[in-house]
């Protein structure tokens, strides 16, 4: 469980981030943060791995509040979270599988891993975790050699083999072209189904997001401006996130300049 | 909701890379190790002292250098702005012809392909060719002075520039350079509109790292007769005026840390 | 930064400090400039060096005898091939004695001398006075110290700088013996400094050379290249040097390679003493050479 | 055509312009100074090097064959010094180069110390170092070795310093994301980046090394620098013809070879 | 006009780009090609500029076969021909003017324009054309500090400052999010009513394509596979350029995985 406790966060520069904000989100849901562009959905999903940290206010993971880990205890924490980055954020010139069992790191002695020596259950689960997003085929391949769709694949492979209790995907898809979007989406919501994952995703396309989320939180400057399941979102929620209401443009997320 | 447990038997764990690469890799990794082992015994076989007193020895010879009397500086400053216009006009033609040579001997820009082959190779050669030996060579022909060093200085710097220079300019994005075609633009013009602007900065950078380099090879071009600081500091080294040399050499360091900068912030300007 | 291998396997042991007799001896060899043709070995002599002494010997040619002398004051090397000028240094700093010097056409002693180009109009010393000088370098026995000492002392003046700024209109660092003659030829220079003489060196690129350039004046005698000790060899194992050193004169293969190999024509014996004359004409130069 | 409306001008801070202007000024002024200061008689260099083309440029071309034997000894003896020499420069290097890269390290102290220290030595001339290490290990190879070493750290340094600035630090961001503590970091984000950039840049050095003539001479390492000297200084051009085609044949054989080794690791 | 007659490409590496295309666009349509990734879109328009040179039949454009075109006549072509890509291929370094004035490089001689002397009624047409796509405060940033939507509508001004007869864009939202993406397509369609151009557009998405353009050309496998009004989509349409009929992603040009 993840609970935000009135957090804010203010940038070295001024920019406040994120303004109080109160959400708890429960094991195993599958959770759509939209927004516009600076509305501080990447501020709110990297607060949780602690890739930036919060100045005010509290932030429990499982009750224990992250907020205040340094050192070994974020590494402890971060090895739990696994993330997706909107651009794969895969070492180019290494191979996929290589890659991939990147995500053990975490639970691999530093020795060990500088001289790649892995556990053979490692190298199994890495390639299970390829397995399952359909492509152990490319396991040898570097990582350069692939498109968009399925370097995000590998990212998604790399994530699994961490095993963690919590995926964060900072707008997984914005590279991708459609198709390929909605197979990448396919594959989170497959593994937080299967896995029981709590999987919190970024996204700009508001009927994407309802497709695939239990639940959306909208926000807007900072703040948390709608909080609720995809069945709750009305014309008023269009017009808290964007600031107007909804046409028929939005649908694709898109707006027409007046 | 099974999470499914990863069957560990051997036939399902790949092995981190393909057997093929593995082999190549390390039978690579062992010739240059071994290469490097022979080398050192190679080297060694000869040396008669062994290590015992190389610390102490060399303490003793690094001592003879300070204090660095300082006190020459204003008398060293005559050879050293010598060095530095020599430098800067070498790194100027150098400059100036590398661009034309650069653009030939880009692959994605010179689509000829002898063209290409046969201006890289040239400049290929051109790098091969010690700077030592360029400065002979140049004596020979100019006979002493100022303007074989240039000379030397200018062939020495092409070969390099030139070929960092092309290697960036195959580097580039070559979009905008399909743009300023689709848009009617002749050669000249692509190059000039979208090609230019993406090397600038690397350009600069190269340049001014040429001139340093330019500074630093005068030492060698004083020993035939090029004049300038390398000059001064080999006849104190000659008359074991040990300190004299020390104040040159931190002279010559200031002068490249203050080239450094200048070439840091012109960059950061560029870029 | 050195310590990053294992000391050398192959070295017999370590060269003895003081009064020990070494397992190899290294000789250093730096060529004289001030010769006709620059011998690039050192290996014939120490080949059968250490076939008389037993004891195996090492030859290096160096291009820097700063490198040598540096090598002679930490032992690395034990006798040194050495030109006049860089003994002198080398004695200064670290005791190096000389034990022997080479001969060459008869003489232990060789000339510098003055070429200028034959219709010039310069016919003697005083001549030079607002010519364009080009010498080798500063640190070249003939090429620089003996005509320079020679020129202050005929026309008065107190240094070196003085004698280049005051006397010559201009001075020209050449780089070597050659091109200071060939700047004279080419019309660079009025004067060139060299050793005796640089231009059969010069005939076969330059066929008029003996015409266009002639010799007007020879500077005092300049002994020859030395071959010094350092002052940690053992005393016996000096004399025992020496004297293989002075028995190949009698031994006709050596003559022969020392003849085409070094250009010599014998190996003599030398002491401090004679190099007393190099070393007051360094003295003069060494503090007012800072520019 | 109709005719437009200009677009407003640059807005360019005062400030700015007179900085502008200044640097403009300062160029000129150094180009000034440097073509007073470097008289040279044109006419006189071309005249020249037409009379003297044929002394030197025909017997380059005329290599001495007779001694290709001792040239081939020499440019092996080369070959093993530069290959070791470059070969611990390209270790040093690394340290070096990874504690003056920018984003290696928050302190920008440390930083200023490793460009520091990479600076001062590549001000370094070859003869002194030469001569330390002469003094140290004795005149030899070796000595060449240690001299070549320390010479082409230096360069290496800075050279590495810059690839490592470039790399993708998102990619490192997603290694500590997983967990990943510095050094897995370090070998798993870092490491693949740069390796293809810093071998290449040490096998160039090795190119260069394989040139690094005046040094080895001084040592008295032997090698082909010794010959280059003494050919010059003999004046022996059919011999710097010959010296000259045995190296450009090394270089292009390293070259070619090391682009087959680049290819498998790249 | 222009008239593709039997026109076929085949690329060096044995690739067949267009087949057998026959296909007449009249001065002034807006007209959309839709089809799947690899389907020859690209190649079909930019054998219009001769970026690539079809290999058999014939290509007319106002009567004259292009084909033939060869040095200052193919530059004289491309000059009254805009170009708009993918990615914008806007130089970034330079600042915007300076990219929008390249439009007019086909217009100057090679000495002016490197020596930056432009002729004021083409710096003026340059900053219209910024006006045009509401861009002109931005006249004097650098390319690269602008967003995507903002570096596209530079581009869309560099074609405006060419003055063609004729505007072939790539795929031009395709690195966009959908509300750019709609603003870009608005102004596309609002200067080929205006200025009377006749636009050839790439897409992706189907159902942007029926909303923008006048006429459809469906491709596949190099070949035109429908040809007609966007009045007479149907189904099969859908069948003929997709290999099989509508679903509900295809609207936002979406597949998932079978
Ligand atoms: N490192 C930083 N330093 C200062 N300000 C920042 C930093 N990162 C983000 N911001 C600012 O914080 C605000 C929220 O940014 P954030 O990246 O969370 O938005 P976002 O919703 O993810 O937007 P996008 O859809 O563009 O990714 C923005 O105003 C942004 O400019
Ligand atoms: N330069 C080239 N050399 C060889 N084959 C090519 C080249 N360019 C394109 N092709 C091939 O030609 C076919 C058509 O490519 P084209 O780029 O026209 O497709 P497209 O419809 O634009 O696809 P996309 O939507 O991916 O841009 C493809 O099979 C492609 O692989
Ligand atoms: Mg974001
Ligand atoms: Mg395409």
């Amino acid at each position: 469980m993840i609970e935000f406790k009135d957090v804010g966060l203010v940038y070295p520069n001024g920019t406040e981030g994120l303004k109080n904000v109160n959400v708890t989100i429960k094991d195993g849901e599958f959770v759509v943060i939209v927004g516009l562009s600076g509305a501080g959905k990447s501020t709110f999903i990297r607060s949780i791995n602690r890739l930036v940290t919060p100045t005010s206010g509290s932030l429990l993971i499982d009750d224990d509040d992250i907020l205040k880990y340094r050192g070994s205890d974020l590494r402890k924490l971060r090895t739990k979270i696994g993330m997706i980055f909107q651009n794969y954020n895969l070492v180019k010139r290494s191979n996929v599988l290589k890659n991939v069992i990147a995500g053990r790191l975490g639970h691999t002695g530093t020795i060990r891993s500088i001289l790649s020596l892995y556990k053979k259950e490692d190298v199994g689960l890495a390639y299970e975790s390829l397995k399952r997003v359909n492509i152990e085929e490319k396991i040898h391949n570097r990582a350069d050699e692939l498109s968009g769709g399925q370097q995000q694949r590998v990212s998604i492979a790399r994530v699994l083999t961490q095993k963690p209790n919590y995926i964060l995907a900072d707008e997984p898809v914005a590279s991708l072209d459609p198709p390929t979007s909605h197979q990448v989406m396919t594959y989170l919501k497959k593994i937080n189904k299967e896995d029981n994952i709590t999987t919190i995703v970024n996204l700009h396309f508001i009927d994407m997001a309802m497709e695939y989320a239990d639940r959306i939180i909208g926000m807007r400057a900072g703040e948390v401006v709608f909080d609720g399941p995809v069945s709750k979102v009305t014309e008023k929620t269009f017009e808290e996130i964007y600031g107007r209401t909804i046409r028929e443009d939005d649908l694709r997320g898109g707006a027409k300049e007046s | 909701m099974t999470k499914q447990t990863p069957s560990l038997s051997q036939t399902t764990t790949p092995s981190l890379y393909p057997a093929k690469t593995k082999a190549q890799v390390t039978l690579i990794f062992f010739i240059v190790i071994g290469f490097y082992l022979f080398s050192m015994y190679w080297t060694q076989r000869k040396m008669v002292g062994g290590f015992g007193d190389a610390l102490g020895n060399m303490g003793v010879v690094i001592e003879k250098f300070f204090p660095p009397n300082l006190s020459v500086i204003p008398a060293v400053w005559d050879p050293m702005a010598q060095t530095i216009q020599m430098a800067i006009i070498a790194t100027t033609v150098a400059a100036i012809l590398t661009i034309p040579l650069a653009l030939l001997s880009a692959q994605n820009i010179t689509t000829f392909k002898p063209l290409y082959a046969g201006v890289r190779t040239l400049l290929n050669i051109l790098r091969t060719i010690p700077d030592l030996v360029l400065a002979v060579v140049f004596v020979g022909l100019f006979g002493v002075g100022l303007f074989p060093g240039i000379m030397a200085l200018i062939i020495f710097s092409l070969g390099i520039l030139a070929k960092l220079i092309s290697e960036t300019i195959e580097a580039v994005d070559m979009n905008p350079l399909e743009a300023m075609r689709a848009a009617g633009g002749n050669t000249l013009q692509v190059i000039y509109y979208a090609l230019v602007p993406q090397v600038l900065p690397q350009f600069t950078s190269f340049v001014l790292y040429v001139f340093e380099i330019n500074i630093r090879a005068s030492v060698v071009l004083g020993l035939v007769g090029a004049g300038g600081i390398g000059l001064v500091l080999d006849q104190q080294l000659r008359f074991y005026n040990y300190p004299n040399a020390m104040a040159i050499i931190i002279l010559i360091f200031v002068v490249v840390l203050i080239i450094e900068y200048i070439s840091n912030k012109l960059r950061e300007a560029l870029i | 930064a050195c310590g990053s291998s294992e000391g050398g396997d192959s070295a017999e042991g370590s060269s003895g400090d003081g009064g020990e007799k070494p397992d190899t001896i290294v000789m250093g060899f730096v060529p004289s400039q001030d010769s006709d043709t620059i011998a690039d070995t050192v290996e014939p002599l120490a080949k059968r060096l250490g076939e008389e002494l037993g004891i195996e010997v090492q030859g290096q040619v160096m291009t820097s005898y700063n490198a040598l002398v540096e090598a002679m004051g930490a032992n690395q090397v034990q006798v040194g091939f050495i030109p006049a000028f860089g003994y002198v240094l080398a004695n200064e700093q670290y005791g190096v004695e000389v034990i022997l010097k080479s001969e060459r056409y008869g003489s232990g002693t060789y000339k510098a001398q003055y070429l200028v180009r034959t219709d010039s109009g310069i016919e003697e010393l005083a001549d030079l006075e607002g010519k364009i000088w080009a010498y080798p370098d500063k640190g070249s026995t003939s090429g620089y110290l003996f005509p320079a000492n020679q020129l202050m002392q005929e026309f008065g003046y107190e240094s070196g700088p003085q004698l280049e700024t005051d006397f010559f209109s201009n001075t020209l660092s050449a780089g070597g013996h050659d091109t200071a003659a060939i700047a004279v030829y080419e019309g660079d220079a009025d004067v060139a400094t060299t050793f005796d003489d640089v231009r059969t060196e010069l005939e076969e690129e330059y066929p008029d050379v003996m015409d266009k350039l002639k010799v007007i004046g020879h500077t005092q005698d300049i002994p020859n290249d030395t071959i010094s000790v350092t002052k940690e060899l053992d005393d016996e194992l000096v004399k025992e040097i020496k004297e293989i050193f002075l028995s190949f004169n009698e031994d006709e293969e050596m003559i022969k390679i020392m003849n085409e190999v070094y250009n010599w024509d014998a190996i003599i014996e030398a002491s401090d003493e004679e190099y007393t004359v190099v070393k007051d004409t360094y003295q003069k130069f060494k503090d007012n050479i800072e520019l | 055509m109709a005719t437009y409306t200009l677009p407003p001008k640059r807005k360019k801070s005062i400030v700015k312009r007179l900085k502008h202007i200044a640097i403009f000024f300062a160029v000129i002024a150094l180009y000034v100074w440097t073509f007073l200061g470097i008289d040279i008689d044109w006419g006189r260099a071309i005249e020249r090097a037409f009379n003297n083309f044929h002394r030197v440029i025909p017997k380059l071309f005329h290599p001495n064959w007779e001694a290709a034997g001792e040239v081939t000894v020499k440019i092996i003896e080369t070959i093993t010094i530069a290959f070791a020499g470059s070969f611990m420069a390209a270790i040093l290097a690394i340290p070096l180069g990874f504690l003056a890269a920018q984003n290696m390290s928050r302190s920008r102290f440390l930083t200023a110390i490793g460009k520091w220290i990479l600076s001062a030595v590549r001000a370094f001339p070859d003869i002194i170092l030469a001569i330390l290490f002469v003094v140290a290990v004795g005149p030899n190879a070796f000595a060449g070795v240690l001299a070549i070493a320390v010479g082409s750290t230096g360069m290496l340094g800075k050279l590495y310093s810059e690839v490592v600035e470039s790399i993708d630090m998102q990619v490192v961001e997603a290694m500590e994301a997983n967990g990943a503590n510095k050094v897995q970091a370090l070998f798993y984000g870092v490491l693949p980046q740069i390796i293809p950039e810093f071998l290449s840049y040490a096998i160039y050095r090795f190119e260069i090394d394989i040139r690094a003539s005046s040094i080895l001479g001084i040592v008295g390492a032997g090698g082909i620098g010794t010959m280059i000297i003494f050919a010059a200084n003999n004046r022996n051009w059919n011999e710097m013809g010959l010296i000259l085609l045995a190296i450009i044949i090394v270089v292009t054989v390293i070259d070619f070879v090391s682009a087959r080794i680049r290819r498998k690791i790249v």
